[in-house]
């Protein structure tokens, strides 16, 4: 297990580096910040001097060494736009993503089990056929269009939900959240569920076709021959072991939903990371389109460290390579 | 080339395909679409690239069944006074070339790496698969959007526009190379063991042919259902990237840069310019997805999980 | 006379309690919010719309671009350099400071230590206090714009931003790309006090108590702002009344907004015009004037302003629209397809060349459509245009480096006046006294800028009307540049919000005097 | 340390391979950070490794079937493979026909190739699927033989397939139509087509049904006849080396514990190892012999015993034997035995 630990810590700290290497690679190609933060008439020796006072004007492989000597303490640099350091910028828009991804999740969640689970069972029913023939069909539909299929039937024709933003949020110890107001749901009903139309197709097809293998094994065939309960069987012998690759995949797939925030929160102008990222890019500003990169890159490590535990728990005949 | 015929009318994957009414009418559209797509200089009503067949003048015409349409525009102009028709199929062709191109990229990337991770393991396998965890840990947007700025600088703005369809095909086969080398190491990993390898070494053949001409023909079944995922990801991929405006230029849309164009115009009651190029995404992606589950079901391979 | 004055007060208690009773609510969605609570810290028209809402100008623009005078109550030329502001008495801060000379004095100062506003304020040497409601404003040499540079002096509270802040900074300091005093705090003399700012989420801007306009008919009591970026989304939130003020609205949602029940859409001509700049550094084609003349010929620049902008743009001819000094009348737009062919081969180039353009993608109006647009009609005369477009965060950087042949750009001067587009876009560029600085097609006419330069210190009125209409007169027959059209200005709301008489062409909507039924 | 095996491997002919002192060992521990374990609140490197052949020596003549047993998991199959190539060796020497091979690229052992081949077990999986019979047995000798031309190929191929018992119509057919015996043909073929002198069969028959096990052991017995070709023929089942074999070798957890000839291996077992596995052999026409029943459990290749590697479960152990790693020395009648018990003659 330490060893696990070990590896998984210099696996980020590497993770962490490239990317930060490939962030300042490329963050001046995004364009230069000076030209966001002066108006336009401003004269050019006027900007060449901000540029000098920001230090752009240093070789890259310089403020490339100055950034990670910041870095190591915790200082990712300053966002131009927010005026404050790029980490508190992160973490202030962190909690509008992650309520969004945890909801998209619960949705995911809680429909495609019951959905797999029955298409696995029973797959000749015609309601297991709508439910694949829906999930292929949903799978096939850009989720940018999804959202603006949502916003254009829901908000500007029938007027029944918001069309943007979060509403009213609570600060909550710096934790700024909707879940406390009816506003707030009411805001995350349309970007969740255009978020989750993503994923919920695969977690359906994936745990309909992991439920189906599990029920051709011997041992559930084993389990009916001693005439056990049928929902004993499905839902504590086979579903349990359906669950491990499930988890599998959802650790690998949050990170790609993370990344689909930055479709689904654009359109919603659903002020978290990805609405930050795309904003960030816009505005050239690069300290924060770096410590956004590292942020997620961090996450994807941690959620893989956990589903890896995870994994070793819920199936302990695999072992967790270097556990003593 | 006949035998070949022969044997494949013979085949399980024909037999199930004839008797699988979905496979068949998915396939057909494909085929269709993929016809129309590539002979859309002889089909298509208007050049779209043809500035004299573009007037400002006759722009947001609707479709031909709405008041105000004309039997010019079948399916009306789009906000530039190009012919929406014309614009969708050569749009269509931009998207299944770039879908195509892209996968065959991402799959040679894939299936090379895949091949030798796989086959000679150790640190080589180690690294490639580290490298392909923090890539798909980023997904395709990301990743798309950086190397975008790096090839924009690298090229210079100005000759964009020639540039773009190479470059989307780059950006989206690197983003998703590890899928196939996932895929591929896997395969690999199982045929590696299998006796028929060692025989092949015992006969004197050098690694590389026996990765090429021995491991790698037992791989397809995986790589032909993962390919036909990956060409409806690309060509999703693309749509996702032009709509965020990394993608296609506005002179030559594909179809997603076509609908990220038409969304500005959806509540002006001009609907016809982002729903016409998003059916028609929809409906191809649609149909190679219906193809992929259909082989899916026949090949019945195992694909690396994530 | 004492009696109804009496009448007078009691009618405006009784005036200011009704506006205090009808107290409404404003829910405002705009492109992007202030980017500081430091009204100095960016020259730009977000940061002015802001400092208009939370702060007090001396002077602001009418409707009709005369001065109305607001901090100051009236003004007089004393010299040629010199002209004398009286100011308002009893106004206070929002801190509760009284507003004094000494505060226009030490925001002018401010205003030439800032880097953004140096520039304009290049002319003055700076203010003096005569007495507590008194002050002059000095120039170094006759400035004939001096009155339009008093609508950039927002009284700002001397002695709530002086001293050093908690973090022991001075609390004057202008700070661009951090902390600062000034950038977290306000104290103006404005009618709305900021009382929540989550930086590009939300900004909540409440009535000041003790504001000293009680004449206004302005009811609003609290504005919430909030930013939305796409067009899109903010004409949806418009249209499912999540919001009830949009500005901008793009344009081809202009008839949708009309004809929805419960909302309206209200436009103005605006002055920021839009350009084509062909480099003449670039492109030799582009120093034959035959060229140049046959592209401004070949793009039908009315038909752009008809569709792709809805009709809500004017055409144009030349940089300065109708109202300002430079306007000529006679120049129109040239669209004559069969005459840029002909000038095409009379230039030698029958067949046309290649070329690449860029413009900007979310800067102006519909900008990428436009370029698109112009793509096409240059195909026309055998000109075959790649075109790239970008966010604008790319953008200036690429057009400052000159990387493609054709360069798209927009311009509205600061200073309200025809001069300021020459300076910065077609007089011959020169690195130390900063003209030309947007000049990307490198033309050069050393008349043009003789005269240009000349009317700089002409405070006549009508001579310099002449002399700027002169330098249009060339341009046009030189084709510096391709002219495309003037902005409209665009607003909507709902049905109660009177939003036409709080807008101008400056597009600062004076959200004190707004007035919801 | 040196046997009498080193220097005169056969007083008559000199021997077709020879191998001497060959040790494999494989590395399980994985990368640098798996192998980082925690000691005494130390981190440490620790490698894995499993020690799968242990310095084992011997000869095979031309003309041989020499039969390699021993029960599952004693490094049999790695010997084969180690002696063929397919693994590189951690330790010693292997001579084919007098010249060193396992030290050679891929390129100098090409020749080598030709003339060694090998049959594996699983007749299922030795085959690749996707070729075609054809295929299969033409690539190998288009690969050795590219001067040949076509029609010689298929001449060769077709004289191959008949002498395995084949039809020249299974050459356009895809493995997986075939039933194992037939699989086995073809691998067997496969092996014959590029003219071997040596072949080694691993456990050949032992996935084959019982009724096609003979005849396997015969086809091979018979090319052994027609092409002069010398066995290495490795098996877990005692009974079926006994009447193919000229010598047998038996082997315990990577270490040989007696060579012998056939015949007076299965008369005359000295090693108590031998010992035990012959009486688990059941004979017909013989009452129940004395079954020597091994105490203790098979240790495991990772954690190898010290001295002799069979001394835990040996009755006739003693505290040399816990001590001391015995050779094999040469005993009377060509029998080579590793056991002091043998050695002290207190067996």
């Amino acid at each position: 297990m330490a060893a696990f630990i070990i590896r998984r810590i210099v696996q980020a700290f590497v993770v962490m580096f490239i990317i930060s290497s490939i962030g300042f690679a490329v963050k001046h190609n995004v364009g230069d910040p000076v030209w966001q933060i002066t108006g336009i008439s401003v004269s050019k020796a006027e900007r060449e001097r901000i540029r000098e006072d920001l230090g752009l004007n240093d070789p890259v492989y310089i403020q490339y060494i100055d950034f990670l000597k910041k870095a190591a303490h915790g200082d990712l640099g300053k966002s131009y736009f927010y005026k404050k350091p790029a980490a508190d910028v992160i973490l202030d828009k962190a909690p509008a993503t992650l309520e969004l991804v945890l909801v998209s999740s619960l949705i995911i969640v809680v429909l495609s089990v019951p959905l797999g689970i029955y298409a696995a069972i029973y797959p000749k029913r015609l309601f297991s056929r709508v439910i694949m023939g829906g999930s292929i069909v949903g799978v096939s539909i850009p989720v940018f269009l999804i959202a603006i299929m949502g916003v254009y039937l829901f908000s500007v024709q029938l007027g029944w939900l918001p069309s943007f933003g979060r509403g009213e949020t609570v600060n909550v110890g710096g934790w700024r959240t909707g879940f406390l107001t009816a506003d707030g749901w009411r805001h995350l009903i349309l970007p969740s569920l255009s978020l989750s139309s993503i994923m919920l197709p695969l977690f359906i097809r994936l745990i309909r076709s992991e439920m189906m293998e599990v029920l051709e094994s011997d041992y559930i065939r084993y389990a009916w021959a001693k005439g056990l309960n049928r929902y004993r069987i499905w839902f504590l012998h086979a579903f349990k072991n359906t669950l491990l690759p499930v988890i599998t995949v959802g650790g690998v797939q949050l990170g790609i939903t993370i990344a689909f925030t930055i479709l689904t929160e654009t359109v919603f102008q659903w002020q978290g990371l990805g609405f930050l990222f795309m904003e960030a890019v816009e505005r050239s500003d690069t300290a924060l389109l770096v410590a956004y990169l590292m942020f997620v890159g961090m996450i994807m490590v941690v959620v893989n460290t956990v589903v890896d535990i995870i994994y070793g728990v819920v199936n302990p005949t695999v072992r967790i390579t270097g556990a003593a | 080339m006949m035998d070949h015929w022969q044997r494949f009318k013979a085949s399980d994957l024909f037999y199930d395909f004839k008797r699988d009414k979905v496979a068949i009418v998915s396939f057909a559209v494909f085929v269709l679409l993929f016809v129309c797509a590539f002979s859309a200089p002889l089909i298509a009503p208007y050049n779209p690239y043809d500035p004299a067949n573009i007037d400002i003048m006759s722009s947001e015409i609707p479709p031909v069944w709405m008041a105000g349409g004309m039997d010019d525009y079948i399916l009306g102009t789009d906000a530039q006074g190009r012919d929406l028709l014309s614009t969708m199929i050569y749009g269509m062709r931009i998207s299944i070339v770039i879908g195509l191109c892209a996968v065959l990229l991402q799959a040679v990337i894939g299936i090379v790496i895949g091949l030798i991770a796989g086959y000679y393991g150790g640190k080589l396998d180690g690294f490639f698969m580290r490298l392909a965890d923090v890539q798909l840990s980023f997904s395709y947007l990301m990743v798309a959007i950086f190397v975008s700025a790096v090839l924009q600088a690298a090229v210079g703005v100005g000759r964009f526009a020639e540039i773009a369809v190479p470059f989307l095909i780059i950006v989206i086969g690197l983003a998703q190379w590890p899928q196939y080398a996932r895929t591929v190491r896997a395969s690999v990993l199982a045929e590696k063991k299998k006796e028929y390898v060692e025989a092949a070494r015992v006969t004197g053949f050098n690694s590389h042919r026996i990765m090429w001409r021995h491991i790698l023909p037992n791989c397809m079944s995986p790589i032909l259902v993962l390919s036909t995922i990956q060409v409806a990801n690309a060509v999703m991929s693309e749509a996702a990237l032009s709509f965020l405006g990394l993608g296609m230029p506005v002179t030559r849309p594909s179809l997603g840069s076509l609908i990220n164009a038409g969304f500005e115009y959806i509540f002006s009651g001009s609907w016809w310019i982002t729903a016409f190029p998003g059916l028609l995404l929809v409906i191809l992606v649609l149909a190679v997805n219906l193809l992929g589950d259909f082989l899916r079901d026949v090949l019945n391979p195992k694909l690396y999980k994530g | 006379m004492k009696k109804l004055t009496c009448i007078l007060v009691a009618l405006l208690i009784v005036l200011s309690l009704g506006t205090a009773v009808n107290a409404k609510t404003l829910k405002l969605a705009m492109d992007a919010d202030p980017v500081s609570l430091d009204p100095h810290v960016q020259l730009s028209g977000g940061m002015l719309q802001y400092s208009h809402m939370v702060f007090d100008p001396l002077v602001r623009w009418s409707k009709e671009m005369t001065f109305e005078p607001r901090l100051a109550e009236k003004w007089e030329r004393i010299d040629e350099n010199t002209v004398r502001f009286y100011l308002r008495k009893g106004v206070v801060f929002h801190s509760g400071n009284p507003f004094t000379a000494r505060d226009i004095v030490w925001t002018v100062d401010r205003l030439k230590r800032s880097q953004d506003f140096k520039g304009l304020f290049e002319p003055f040497v700076g203010a003096a206090v005569i007495d507590d409601h008194t002050v002059d404003l000095i120039t170094k040499k006759p400035y004939p714009l001096l009155l339009n540079m008093a609508t950039y002096i927002f009284a700002m509270d001397s002695v709530f931003y002086t001293g050093t802040d908690d973090q022991g900074q001075p609390k004057d300091a202008i700070v661009k790309t951090g902390y600062s005093f000034a950038n977290m705090n306000e104290s103006g003399t404005g009618k709305y006090r900021v009382t929540e700012r989550q930086q590009g989420v939300k900004n909540v801007f409440t009535a000041f108590a003790d504001y000293w306009d009680t004449a206004s008919p302005g009811n609003v009591d609290t504005i919430i702002f909030t930013p939305i970026k796409k067009d899109a989304t903010r004409v949806a939130a418009l249209l499912s009344g999540d919001v009830d003020f949009i500005m901008p609205v793009p344009p081809q949602d202009y008839d949708r907004i009309a004809g929805t029940d419960g909302v309206k859409l209200t436009t103005m001509p605006g002055s920021r015009v839009i350009t084509f700049q062909l480099n003449q550094k670039r492109r030799d084609e582009f120093k034959n004037p035959k060229v140049r003349q046959a592209i401004v010929y070949a793009i039908n620049n009315e038909g752009i302003a008809e569709k792709i902008m809805k009709g809500k743009a004017t055409a144009a001819a030349q940089q300065a629209p109708e109202g300002y000094l430079g306007y000529v009348e006679a120049l129109k737009p040239r669209y004559d397809v069969a005459k840029a062919q002909e000038l095409m081969k009379e230039a030698g180039y029958p067949d046309g060349f290649e070329c690449t353009m860029i413009a900007p993608n979310n800067r102006y109006v519909n900008d990428d459509k436009i370029a698109e647009a112009a793509v096409s009609m240059l195909g026309r005369i055998n000109i075959k245009v790649n075109l790239k477009t970008m966010p604008k965060a790319q953008y200036w950087d690429q057009f400052d480096a000159q990387t493609a042949d054709i360069q798209m750009i927009g311009w509205h001067p600061d200073t309200e006046d025809s001069a300021n587009y020459t300076e910065f876009l077609l007089m011959c560029p020169n690195k130390e006294t900063g003209y030309g600085q947007y000049n990307s097609g490198n033309y050069c006419n050393p008349k043009v800028d003789e005269i240009i330069l000349a009317c700089q210190s002409e405070t006549d009125r009508d001579k310099r009307a002449a002399m700027l209409q002169e330098v249009e007169r060339i341009l046009y027959n030189d084709a510096a540049f391709a002219p495309l059209h003037w902005q409209h200005l665009s607003w909507a709301g709902k049905d109660n919000v009177n939003i036409l008489p709080i807008v101008n062409v400056m597009n600062f909507p004076y959200f004190g005097d707004l007035v919801i039924d | 340390m040196m046997n009498d095996m080193n220097d005169a491997p056969s007083a008559q002919t000199p021997p077709i391979l020879s191998v001497r002192a060959l040790s494999k060992v494989f590395d399980i521990s994985g990368g640098l950070l798996d192998q980082l374990a925690l000691k005494d609140g130390r981190l440490r490197r620790v490698k894995t490794t499993v020690k799968a052949l242990n310095r084992v020596t011997f000869d095979i003549a031309p003309g041989e079937t020499f039969s390699v047993v021993g029960e599952s998991g004693c490094g049999k199959s790695t010997l084969g493979r180690t002696v063929i190539g397919l693994y590189p060796p951690n330790g010693g020497e292997v001579y084919y026909g007098g010249q060193r091979i396992d030290v050679l690229s891929p390129r100098q052992m090409l020749p080598f190739r030709r003339r060694m081949q090998m049959v594996f077990q699983d007749p299922y999986a030795s085959l690749n699927p996707r070729k075609r019979v054809a295929a299969i047995l033409e690539e190998p000798l288009r690969f050795h033989h590219p001067e040949l031309t076509a029609r010689e190929v298929g001449d060769r191929v077709k004289e191959v397939m008949e002498q395995v018992g084949g039809d020249v119509q299974w050459l356009t057919r895809l493995p997986h139509e075939f039933s194992g015996g037939q699989r086995q043909r073809i691998s067997i073929a496969r092996a014959l087509v590029v003219d071997p002198e040596f072949i080694v069969a691993d456990e050949p028959i032992s996935a084959l049904d019982v009724s096609i096990q003979a005849q396997i052991l015969n086809l091979m017995m018979d090319a052994r006849e027609q092409r002069g070709l010398t066995y290495m023929f490795i098996a877990h089942d005692l009974s079926v080396v006994a009447h193919i074999s000229t010598r047998v070798a038996v082997m315990y957890l990577g270490s040989l514990c007696e060579v012998a000839p056939a015949e007076t291996l299965f008369a005359a077992p000295r090693h108590p190892y031998t010992q035990a596995l012959l009486s688990a052999i059941p004979r017909l026409g013989k009452k129940k012999s004395g079954h020597v029943r091994l105490k203790g459990e098979v240790p495991t290749p990772i954690h190898l015993p010290t001295g002799c590697v069979f001394h835990g479960r040996c009755r006739y152990a003693d505290e040399r034997c816990v001590r001391e790693i015995p050779e094999l020395l040469e005993k009377d009648g060509g029998t080579h035995v590793a056991c002091h018990g043998v050695a002290e003659e207190r067996i």
